[in-house]
């Protein structure tokens, strides 16, 4: 009873106050919410994945959007503050009435925002990588797209061990959300494999001189130093340490060891060499020197917009950031309408969708859409337009 | 006298729009803004006692927030202690640490007893961080809700401005009373403060521990509406909000900080490119607000008003009524 | 009053600012209900006098006693709470607050009102603050400010401020009351007004310190006199003695 | 063993400089200001934009931090002193200056960036250099530089001389037809040069970071207070105290507790000896 007269009592204010200002164009048009931190620390991937999510929204609006209803992107930057990610998602689901949210793109923001999308029941395509984000019951409607971070631990653990024969492990993560879960899971995954890592360790990622991290893992005797990290910069500073301490251990680890801005960071061009990183298959050179079909595509389409010259940014975010849109449009087309439970079921029943970043699956009780047939160890230094050599085998 | 009267009704309505919020509240997003203006109040209220009243300038009560959150996160959330016993342990907390960072740093003068909470609210993120396994570093922990009544947004709003009014309500009657007088006179003439017998240190210790107590209260209710903390939601960019609602509304007053955190509070939310700009925004509203009109906006219209049509001020001579002198200075219980 | 009232004693009082001496072996003794001048030349030591009584520096030598009790060392607290007030030559009030709050501020020492009560507003926190607010209106009818006691204290003038700062003393029901140049920058009238306060302060008992430049005014009102030059006291008794004083004519009036 | 220590004096020295630029704003203005911090990092950044940026020669990347010190001092002075030391009654001036501080910091964070970028090698160097790499000795050499001229300034130059009437008692300077306001304003400008300075040579030390502005006011306010209030030689000790303390507590208990043990040490001392070290005792309350 007493929500039948709650629901009475607001329809007569609210006819007699219009307060919410909210635009209420078109009634007819998709509204996707994006969560980005396109400032702040960490806003290098979402900037990439931003330039990826636009091209898909323009193109899908071009060819008359989907089911006839134009797609209005409302981009939030979070600016990764928690906070922020809190208070927009409750704008972006009950404000705004989004039929779909991306993001958002840091692990921190994600668990806060996550939970509040899944209660108030707006489908969510997941990007941050951390396990915590994706559970089929509490969060239903969350979909990941990106690979989970177990998935690159596995794949840098496995050519670690496998591929180098390597034995003593160093791990370095940083203090962040994403840091912490990180050293986690590697040192669950190493002990798994029968390796137990001599050092790790938990560095502020604005520390500016890792020597005596470095020279610790040396002492140590570590054989291979496996950094979890997304921050550049401290990535750089690491391989400088390990240059100038004069120590040519291999570096395996996270992706952004091969990020571009890594170069400018580097205070001698060769401190690049022997680091790999997990990485793509589809943004890896076949031994044809060439990408997969799809990827090339989507530099050809994306080049003129990001300036006609070479590509100077990780190409997997800008084609993960592109299949994320694509992702909602075949959602929405298969199910013929934007009702969350609609779309729900359609994205569970999902096999192998084929994007351009990789080939999605979900399922009733999986929720991450990444095979690990996707993944692959990328050399760092073989940055060239986006996508990477693979690693010597 | 109308201003009175004026007073009490503007005060009625604010009270009736208040409750009724939920109602005329467009969406749940505005009513979450409002639940969050809540929270930051019951801080900014104990806060106002220390900056606005005792003039102590506390730019570290970021810290007090976390320990608050934290604290619930750890009993209510990881070992499942009712949350209402939790918040009081919460605020408990709040207050112990208040105690601890007030008794070495209040008898230090101004700009010392700035640098201190400042350096106060660092060592509290390093230690959250560094305590993995306890706080969840990096991670963070889940804010656990409240049970049955509590768990709807309207019921966690009106839990949230019951407490508010009531922490307000306790510095209403402290700051029109005997010690509101002493935490002023401790603000604008520390001397004369002395010379009346006002136990100066003693008095900012209260100020601080009090409001150490509401931002624990405030950081518990916080880690719930949030559903999730990480240390990076505890910014420094937090204390200069809580400071610049007091410093902008008005100084020695309670409605102007008000005032102040709802405006600041639903700017940023309502004008994004605001929300980009974060502590510019503040530091530029700080500095406008210090060399214009030191005393507030809430002041800003009374000092206006009286620079517009200054009443002749008619100077009556001093005449002293010396038998009622007499009787006056007779009275000695 | 059962027992003789307490004096408040200065006995052989020296201070030192670094090599200065301010105060070299003055001894003065204020009673109960009566008007002691301290006059001399400026630089004489009479602010660093008062400022020993009421505790705002310590004596470098020779102790400070209020009957039996040694404030030497007592904190300027405790002088308030053992009946001492002071005004101070340039006043120093609560610009942001009105007359009566001002004045009200005085009866701090005898609230028994604790932080939690007043927080949770007790009826006896209520009761005793309406009791101080009465008296204290009492007092600033009494002073002559009676038709400015809600006007904020930065809108006072000059005379005003120093009749408040007065009225905040009195509050504090002291036993004595230091009064550091009040005739400073007051018309004639004013002053005659002040010298009635005075008057009443003495026959109800109130020790008056009375710090002045305007001689004729101490000489006229004081019962006793000391004159201070150069932190030495050179002349010390009735008002009448000392102003006819050839040395104290010297130094201070003639030379 | 010894990098720690060496690492530990480095930055010991640019919080030793930091505590300098204090003491000559404090000189003339009795004004601890929170933008001390935020002149040595704008000098680090302004530096970095010139030299890696603009690929211009080191000696501009100085000339510009230096540049972009003084304007911000001057800056500093007429927005958050000048009016505020008129109304003397309160501590408005702390007000100022933190709001003053913050919008630089955020105002350089949104035009540099949020990530702490390299700093360009200024004298061609190997990088293995070790021990004699020059990202230690610029800071060591900077400090021990500024103290050295600092008293030169105050004993032999005439401003010097007027920096110290006016620190002793401004009324009495000004009663002498000393322009304060004036002799304060070019204070501010020359503390601004220095803390430039400061944050130019120690950038290959810190990086150029936009938050290091809050960071340095404080660590710099650490040394200060360690050191005493307005004694130059004590800044020094203060500085070298934190920056070494700070090395070796990571060194050996790992990084997470940096600020703690800084300020660890700062209440230590300030409950001991509340003047600091080799400070003056202020006298007359009243």
């Amino acid at each position: 009873m007493l929500r039948l007269t709650k629901l009475a009592v607001r329809l007569s204010l609210a006819t007699a106050l219009v307060v919410s200002a909210t635009s209420t164009i078109a009634a007819d048009t998709i509204k996707i919410g994006w969560l980005s931190s396109l400032t702040g620390a960490l806003s290098s991937a979402a900037i990439a994945e931003n330039q990826g999510v636009q091209l898909a929204v323009d193109e899908i609006n071009k060819s008359g959007g989907i089911l006839g209803r134009q797609i209005e992107l409302l981009t939030r930057d979070t600016a990764g503050d928690p906070t922020k990610a809190v208070n927009f998602a409750q704008q972006l689901a009950f404000s705004d009435k989004v039929h779909f949210v991306i993001g958002p793109v840091n692990s921190g923001e994600g668990l806060a925002a996550v939970p509040i999308l899944a209660r108030a029941g707006v489908p969510n395509l997941v990007i941050g990588a951390i396990d915590e984000l994706i559970d089929p019951e509490k969060y239903p409607r969350a979909f990941r797209v990106i690979n989970t971070n177990r998935q690159w631990i596995s794949t840098a653990n496995d050519y670690a061990i496998k591929v180098l024969k390597k034995s003593k492990v160093a791990v370095i993560a940083d203090t962040s959300g994403y840091g912490t879960a990180s050293a986690k899971t590697a040192i669950e995954l190493l002990e798994k494999a029968g390796v137990k890592p001599v050092y790790t360790v938990l560095v502020d990622n604005n520390k500016t001189d890792l020597t005596d991290e470095m020279n610790k893992a040396r002492a140590a005797g570590a054989d291979v130093v496996m950094p979890w990290t997304a921050a550049t910069g401290m990535l750089g500073r690491l391989l400088n340490a390990r240059g100038e301490i004069g120590w040519n251990v291999p570096v395996v680890g996270h992706p952004a060891i091969m990020a571009a801005q890594i170069r400018q960071l580097l205070n001698k061009p060769e401190y690049w060499q022997n680091a790999y990183a997990a990485g793509y298959v589809s943004t890896t050179f076949g031994s044809n020197g060439k990408l997969p079909e799809r990827t090339q595509q989507l530099v050809d389409k994306i080049r003129p917009k990001l300036g006609g010259g070479e590509i100077d940014i990780l190409f997997w975010w800008v084609a993960m950031g592109y299949d994320t849109v694509k992702i909602i449009e075949h959602a929405i087309k298969t199910a013929g309408s934007t009702d969350a439970a609609a779309l729900q079921k359609v994205l569970e029943n999902t096999r192998d969708y084929k994007g351009v970043y990789a080939t999605y699956t979900w399922t009733t009780t999986e929720r991450n859409g990444f095979p690990d047939s996707n993944m692959a160890v990328n050399q760092a230094n073989t940055f060239k337009d986006g996508s990477f050599k693979l690693a010597p085998r | 006298m109308n201003s009175q009267t004026t007073k009490t009704l503007s005060l009625l309505v604010g009270a009736i729009l208040i409750a009724a919020l939920p109602f005329w509240a467009g969406d749940q997003y505005q009513l979450h803004l409002a639940a969050l203006i809540a929270v930051y109040w019951i801080l900014i209220a104990g806060l106002n006692l220390v900056v606005g009243f005792t003039g102590q300038l506390s730019i570290g009560h970021v810290g007090l927030l976390s320990i608050g959150s934290y604290t619930f996160a750890i009993l209510a959330g990881k070992m499942g202690i009712d949350p209402t016993l939790s918040v009081f342990v919460s605020g408990l907390l709040g207050g112990l640490c208040g105690l601890a960072l007030g008794l070495p740093s209040l008898r230090l003068p101004g700009f010392y007893f700035a640098m201190a909470t400042m350096a106060f609210s660092m060592i509290v993120n390093e230690i959250v961080l560094a305590q993995v396994d306890l706080t969840g570093g990096g991670i963070g922990l889940p804010g656990p809700m409240f049970p049955k009544p509590f768990d709807s947004p309207i019921g966690f709003y009106y839990l949230v401005t019951a407490i508010a009014l009531f922490v307000t309500w306790l510095t209403w009657n402290i700051a029109r009373r005997m010690w509101g007088r002493a935490f002023i006179s401790i603000r604008d003439n520390p001397v004369a403060a002395q010379a009346v017998g006002v136990p100066v240190f003693k008095a900012k210790l209260l100020a601080f521990v009090f409001s150490g107590i509401t931002a624990g209260v405030s950081g518990a209710l916080f880690a719930s509406l949030q559903s999730y903390i990480t240390p990076d939601t505890f910014v420094f960019e937090l204390s200069m909000f809580f400071f610049v609602c007091i410093i902008i509304g008005g100084r020695g007053s309670i409605i102007g900080p008000f005032l102040g955190t709802v405006v600041l509070t639903a700017l940023p939310e309502l004008v994004s490119p605001l929300a980009k700009l974060g502590n510019f925004f503040y530091g530029l509203l700080l500095l406008v607000v210090v060399l214009v009109v030191p005393e507030g906006i809430g002041r800003m219209f009374e000092i206006i008003s009286e620079r517009l049509r200054p009443r002749t001020v008619h100077r009556e001579p001093i005449t002293p009524d010396l038998n009622r002198l007499a009787k006056a200075l007779k009275v000695r219980e | 009053m059962s027992v003789m009232p307490a004096e408040l004693q200065a006995i052989n009082i020296s201070k030192q600012f670094g090599g200065l001496s301010a105060l070299d072996q003055v001894s003065l003794s204020l009673r109960p209900g009566e008007v002691h001048g301290l006059i001399g030349p400026n630089g004489s030591g009479k602010t660093t006098l008062l400022n020993l009584l009421s505790g705002y520096y310590q004596p470098t030598s020779g102790a400070i006693k209020l009957g039996d009790e040694d404030l030497s060392l007592a904190s300027v607290q405790r002088r308030a709470a053992v009946g001492v007030a002071r005004t101070f030559q340039k006043p120093r009030l609560l610009p942001m607050l009105s007359v009566l709050e001002n004045a009200t501020l005085g009866a701090w020492s005898h609230s028994e009102s604790g932080f939690v009560a007043s927080a949770v507003s007790l009826p006896s926190v209520a009761r005793e603050d309406k009791k101080f607010l009465d008296q204290t209106t009492e007092l600033l009818h009494g002073v002559g400010l009676g038709h400015v006691i809600h006007r904020r204290a930065n809108l006072l003038d000059h005379a005003e401020q120093r009749f408040l700062e007065i009225a905040r003393g009195l509050a504090m029901r002291p036993s004595f009351i230091l009064l550091d140049e009040p005739a400073g920058g007051l018309t004639t009238q004013e002053i005659d007004h002040l010298s009635q306060v005075i008057h009443t302060l003495r026959s109800s008992g109130i020790g008056v310190l009375l710090v002045e430049h305007h001689t004729d005014f101490v000489f006229r009102i004081s019962d006793r006199v000391t004159t201070l030059n150069v932190g030495k006291m050179i002349k010390h008794g009735a008002s009448d003695e000392v102003r006819t004083d050839p040395e104290v004519i010297r130094v201070y009036l003639g030379a | 063993m010894l990098t720690v220590i060496v690492t530990g004096l480095a930055i010991g020295m640019l919080y030793a400089s930091i505590a300098l630029v204090y003491n000559v704003m404090f000189s003339t203005s009795k004004v601890l200001s929170v933008t001390t911090g935020h002149l040595s990092m704008v000098g680090g950044v302004f530096g970095a934009y010139i030299i890696s940026v603009l690929h211009m020669h080191w000696l501009w990347g100085l000339l510009g931090a230096v540049l972009a010190g003084a304007t911000f001092g001057w800056l500093t002075d007429v927005l958050a002193i000048r009016r505020v030391l008129a109304r003397s009654d309160e501590h408005l001036w702390l007000l100022s200056t933190l709001a003053l501080a913050t919008m630089v910091q955020q105002g350089v964070g949104l035009w540099w960036g949020t990530e702490p970028k390299p700093f360009p090698r200024l004298i061609t160097q190997e990088f293995g250099a070790g021990l004699m790499d020059q990202k230690f000795w610029l800071p060591i050499g900077m400090a021990i530089v500024m103290t050295i001229g600092l008293e030169f300034f105050y004993r032999k130059t005439m401003y010097g001389k007027v920096f110290i009437a006016m620190s002793e008692d401004a009324f009495a300077a000004r009663a002498r037809g000393v322009s304060t306001d004036k002799i304060r304003l070019l204070s501010y400008v020359l503390s601004g040069a220095l803390g430039g300075l400061a944050g130019f040579a120690a950038g290959q030390l810190t990086f150029a970071f936009f938050a290091l502005g809050h960071t340095l006011t404080l660590l710099g306010f650490i040394a200060l207070a360690v050191g005493g209030l307005g004694s130059n030689i004590g800044a020094l000790i203060g500085g070298a105290a934190l920056g070494l303390l700070n090395s070796f507590a990571s060194y050996y208990f790992g990084g997470e507790y940096q600020q703690t043990i800084a300020v660890g040490l700062l209440m230590v001392v300030l409950l001991i000896k509340p003047e600091g070290l080799l400070g003056a005792k202020n006298v007359r309350p009243v």
